[in-house]
């Protein structure tokens, strides 16, 4: 039952601030689609001629972006798979509106070229770092699964970002390292690793999710239907223009642009709607989150999930 | 200079306060310091209290100043209760309590409004310490703290003043010369003084009264009646002096 | 007896208060339970986290840090304090770079922590090491500078030196403010302990916390919140009950 | 001239010596550059930052938050500091609270923050100025209950009462104290600015070191640390210059 | 009680310290205080010195202590340099300088091994206040605190007892009592004293010899030949105190 609309206080005050003065809060990331968006300013000129401006707040993570969405502190943003699965575990209300193509080559489980490991058989009993519950962290495990190693046969180290997780496994404090892009691809780069999971996606797409607060997608489903056409244009405009979007997002990460190419380079932009394929993975992933204990109790993603 | 005798002075004097202690207990936990103690202090009079260390003379300062309650019995100004008769009190004490963060003609101008600075100034004066009004007390001697305390203590012109050894750690002259000018201030400002000293001969030159407190209570009350100014050497005061101290020693 | 119970009270209307006051918006719904769980709520899952042993597990782990890092820390900044507060040369020597380092964050630290600890106990142990040794540390000087010079002046006329003076005069007269710093250091420890468990661990009360703000459980990150006070409070009765044993003759404690 | 000049010196010798020390290791490639950069490296970086106004941008605001927090919890933290030294039911009243709060780390209250405050300046500031807030408590508190009794026994004596008595007795007997709280605040203002300015913002010092430690900008990140440090120093130095001007009476002053 | 006469003490007392003070100069920034002063204390001998408050009484008592240096000059005892001769000296301040961290009866034993307890109760009791012993210090009149001071001073039987106006704060009784009481230790123990105080009456009871202090220098330096024990009705000491008094008040 999540289609009662709140009438506290907070809300009315909201009210006032956003939607009756026509503006619209998008939260984004470094460097992901939302940010290209903003750069490009299709948005922008898209909501003019409806009275709309746009308020753009950055974001240091996901999980920020989805907790300015539950606080209605934003009304739109994007933000990483396994944020819309902890919302919906922790009960908060969240409406995933669309999905980025996937990118499982986006993340991985790399070893050191010398660490005589070789393949994920080797894994077990290994230090493994990541992020908890990170879209890496769900790679590794559907690995390791299919090779036969339970999730409790390793070591897990859970690190608190990926500049840690970088710097853990660059020293050797950790034997394996599963990341993400662009870290991925810059760890690959800096230094002399195996990627284990090169070239399988074990059924998981990576995709990212674009998500709303409840209210401004009950209230203005026209306006996530612009902004997902928006962003669509401006990944669109990407695609075709790789080289200048590695410049881009190389000067907004401070990160090089060989790295941001690579990462790039393997990826394709561009909006999916909610469909029934990705309601399913999702739906597997939240499971395997249950069942590692990530998550206090089974869930239905399909509640969160519309389609239209 | 012609000094007025006490009656005069009672009566052009309204400012001065009649204090009368009647059967006063003070405890602090168990340890009963005073006893049923019964005193009556005149308007104008100076009152000096001799008695060992520990006796309990500070403890009987603070509840005149009010700055105590006493565990039983009853203090009148002028007849009204402490809180009710406004009077102007200020106590000098053992130790000099001058502020560390103001400059000496600041603490003696501690109080004051208007033209406090005057005030503070010519007050500073009278102790000798002029020159010393833009230093911090700490770079005094001690001696000169006690003097700045002092300078404070009278610049408010008080209807009752305190004293609690104030003198006891300034030197022979200064001494000296801080009685005749308590005295000298005393007669003409008519205030009722009430002072506690271990020095007998001090109490003898200054008092129209000298009080023995032993045990918590009163055992010697004499009346001192020799004309003033006086001197050291007179042989009435040498007397008074040597039979408070066999007084003292007896016990 | 009476009048002791009132004081016993008065302490607790506040706390008790807002619990009572944040019932009653949870009952209402003036805020959504989604956001701010009720009170009830809370307990019931902190109910459970006790009866499972997590909590205590969680504990344990976050106590032992904690203990250690205090003791290493506040043992580094006490010594720095003395040094610094008898020798002009070491404080000329150290003070700047002790200020320095004192303000760089926790979290700033991180990487160069993980290279020089690694990601074991010794990186957040070191942590918390170093969040406690600066109150410590300046509550020590402070107090060192401020003994009246002539204690000190007294206790060498009549011999004392070295190991005596500082045993019998200086850490005395140091020790009213170095109790200060302490009470600051307990409420420091725990702060940069959320910080530290955040580092490759699975266990601990910042681990809880952090992994309940993660997951967004809001249940949780109340329960760690409130834990975060009370271990505060239980911190600091214990510092009191050592600074009232230690400062018997400390004129707010003679009765 | 000449042992001033070395007194001048030594306080630097370690901060010196860290940098060389740490040029050589990195001269040397003992520690991958990468995850340390050299200073030179750093220095490079940190000029660029200045020239393209970047660093004066996110200094601005940084600059800009911490005094406004500053201001509102300091003079929270006072005034309840004077108010819990001179009432006994203010005391008891508000204390335990206070003190619960005080261990709350700011890091676990964040989901509450964002919930009052939303996520714009507010939320910044509150953090910071609840941050900055407990140490001007206590050193406040510490202050007054400190002053020597017969002072204000004196004061009354002597007519002072309610403000007058504050501001001759109460106050600058406990500035030293305050002095040192304040001195502490500054250092937790920048810890807590950079755990604030982690919420929905794009400038920022702490911005700046949050995102260089996302990206692994190293470089970023020592500047970020060194600036802190700065900070730190220049904070305390201005701290230290008020506190010398303010107790110009106090015997550590006099000369 | 034979007295033992100075010459006869000098010879069966090695303990006590012959101080020798040459050309001192003693300045603090701009401020001269003591300026080319020379002093010679003989072994055992009791040297009283006198002065207005701010005429560096304590300044020069603190040189001899070695807690300050002269600016110029030279101080020796037994021919030997401060540094050089161990000699035991012991202090009395104006201030009690009590430790508020410790009882009366671990203040006194301050510095003490061995047997201190047993010592330590034995002094307390010559001054009066053994069942103070287990109090802290706060709790004693200021009188009585600095009674505990002067047992701790006399503990340790030193060579050298210094002491800086020690009985300022005393009663009449206490302190004619403690007079008595230090001239009798330093007749049995045979140290050398010297004595700052404001009342000249005491420096002539106590004395061998007298020294007065003004504008940094010495100004008069009498020898008190008068039989001990000395009482103060004897008119020798009426005359040189009022001699004494008379050179005070001229300058
Ligand atoms: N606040 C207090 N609490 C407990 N005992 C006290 C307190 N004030 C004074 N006393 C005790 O009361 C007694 C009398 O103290 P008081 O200071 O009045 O003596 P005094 O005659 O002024 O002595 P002195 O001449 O040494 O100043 C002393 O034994 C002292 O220990
Ligand atoms: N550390 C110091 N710095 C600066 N001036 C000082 C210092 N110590 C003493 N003086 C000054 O030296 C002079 C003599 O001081 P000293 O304490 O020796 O006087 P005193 O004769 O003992 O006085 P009193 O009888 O009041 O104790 C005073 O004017 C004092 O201000
Ligand atoms: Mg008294
Ligand atoms: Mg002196």
């Amino acid at each position: 039952g999540c289609g009662s609309s709140p009438n506290s206080d907070k809300t009315s005050g909201q009210n006032e601030n956003g939607s009756s003065d026509k503006i619209i809060r998008m939260g984004y990331q470094k460097g992901n689609t939302i940010n290209i968006l903003k750069e490009s300013g299709i948005l922008e000129e898209k909501l003019k001629e409806k009275g709309y401006t746009v308020e753009w707040k950055e974001f240091v993570h996901g999980n920020a972006v989805v907790e300015g969405l539950v606080t209605k502190n934003i009304d739109f943003g994007h933000a990483a798979d396994g944020a819309g699965i902890y919302a919906q575990a922790g009960n908060k209300p969240l409406v995933y509106v669309g999905a980025d193509l996937p990118n499982p080559e986006g993340v991985g489980v790399l070893v050191h070229k010398d660490s005589g490991l070789t393949s994920i058989k080797d894994l077990k009993g290994k230090k493994i770092g990541v992020l908890q519950g990170g879209n890496h962290h769900y790679l590794a495990v559907l690995a390791l699964e299919e090779a036969g190693i339970s999730a409790e046969d390793v070591e897990w180290v859970y690190l608190n970002d990926a500049a840690q997780g970088r710097t853990a496994f660059e020293t050797n404090k950790i034997d394996v390292l599963a990341s993400y892009d662009p870290f991925l691809a810059g760890t690959e780069i800096d230094l002399e690793t195996i990627n284990l999971t090169e070239g399988k996606d074990y059924g998981y797409p990576n995709r990212t999710f674009y998500y709303t607060n409840e209210e401004f997608n009950q209230e203005h489903p026209e306006l996530v239907e612009l902004i997902l056409a928006a962003t669509d244009e401006s990944d669109k405009w990407a695609n075709e223009n790789k080289p200048e979007v590695v410049k881009l997002v190389s000067k907004m990460l401070g990160i090089d642009e060989a790295i941001i190419a690579k990462a790039i380079e393997r990826r394709e932009y561009g909006v999916n709607k909610i469909n029934e394929e990705i309601i399913a993975a999702q739906q597997k992933q939240a499971d395997v989150y249950y069942e590692l204990g990530l998550i206090p109790a089974k869930i239905d993603v399909a509640e969160y999930m519309p389609i239209n | 200079m012609g000094v007025p005798s006490l009656a005069e002075r009672s009566t052009h004097q309204k400012k001065a306060v009649q204090i009368l202690l009647q059967q006063i207990d003070k405890s602090f936990g168990d340890k009963t310091v005073l006893k049923n103690l019964n005193l009556e202090i005149e308007s104008g009079e100076f009152v000096v209290i001799v008695g060992k260390s520990g006796s309990g003379k500070s403890t009987l300062l603070r509840l005149v100043a009010g700055l105590e309650e006493p565990t039983s019995g009853q203090i009148t100004f002028n007849d009204q209760s402490i809180k009710d008769s406004k009077l102007s009190a200020t106590m000098m004490y053992q130790d000099s309590r001058l502020l560390p963060w103001k400059t000496v003609i600041n603490n003696v101008g501690l109080g004051l409004k208007g033209d406090w600075k005057e005030k503070a100034e010519k007050t500073l004066d009278l102790v000798g310490l002029y020159s010393f009004k833009d230093q911090w007390p700490s770079t005094l001697s001690g001696g000169q703290q006690q003097r700045v305390a002092l300078a404070r203590a009278l610049v408010h012109k008080p209807s009752l003043l305190l004293l609690d050894e104030p003198l006891s750690a300034l030197d022979a002259l200064t001494r000296m010369d801080m009685q005749n000018l308590i005295e000298k201030l005393w007669l003409n400002q008519g205030f009722t003084a009430l002072l506690v000293t271990h020095d007998v001969r001090e109490a003898v030159k200054l008092a129209d009264r000298i009080i023995l407190i032993e045990d918590g209570d009163i055992t010697l009350n004499i009346k001192n009646t020799v004309k003033r100014p006086r001197d050291f050497s007179d042989v009435m005061l040498a007397q008074m002096e040597k039979k408070i101290l066999e007084k003292i020693m007896e016990s | 007896m009476n009048k002791k119970m009132v004081l016993k009270i008065i302490p607790w209307i506040i706390p008790i208060g807002t619990i009572l006051i944040w019932q009653l918006i949870a009952s209402n719904e003036w805020i959504s339970t989604r956001l701010v769980p009720a009170p009830f709520t809370v307990l019931t899952s902190f109910y459970q986290l006790v009866m499972s042993g997590e909590l205590f597990y969680h504990m344990e782990m976050s106590l032992t840090r904690a203990l250690i890092g205090l003791l290493i820390g506040g043992g580094i900044g006490f010594i720095l304090g003395i040094a610094n507060g008898l020798s002009k040369f070491s404080y000329l020597f150290t003070d700047t770079s002790l200020q320095m380092i004192r303000n760089i964050p926790n979290l700033a630290l991180m990487p160069l922590v993980i290279i020089w600890f690694g990601i074991d106990e010794g990186a957040k142990i070191f942590l918390v090491a170093i969040g406690v040794m600066f109150p410590i540390y300046i509550n020590t000087l402070h107090g060192i500078k401020n003994i009246d010079a002539g204690f000190i002046e007294m206790g060498k006329m009549y011999g004392l030196k070295g190991w005596a003076l500082f045993k019998e005069i200086l850490l005395p007269g140091a020790l009213p403010s170095i109790f200060v710093g302490l009470r600051y250091a307990l409420g420091i420890m725990w702060i940069t302990l959320i910080v530290a468990e955040t580092i490759a661990t699975s266990r601990g009360v910042g681990y809880l916390a952090m992994t309940a703000q993660q997951f967004m459980q809001s249940d949780i990150i109340l329960i760690t919140i409130i834990l975060y006070a009370v271990f505060g409070k239980v911190a600091d009765l214990i510092a009191q009950w050592g600074e009232r044993k230690a400062l018997r003759w400390h004129k707010s404690y003679i009765k």
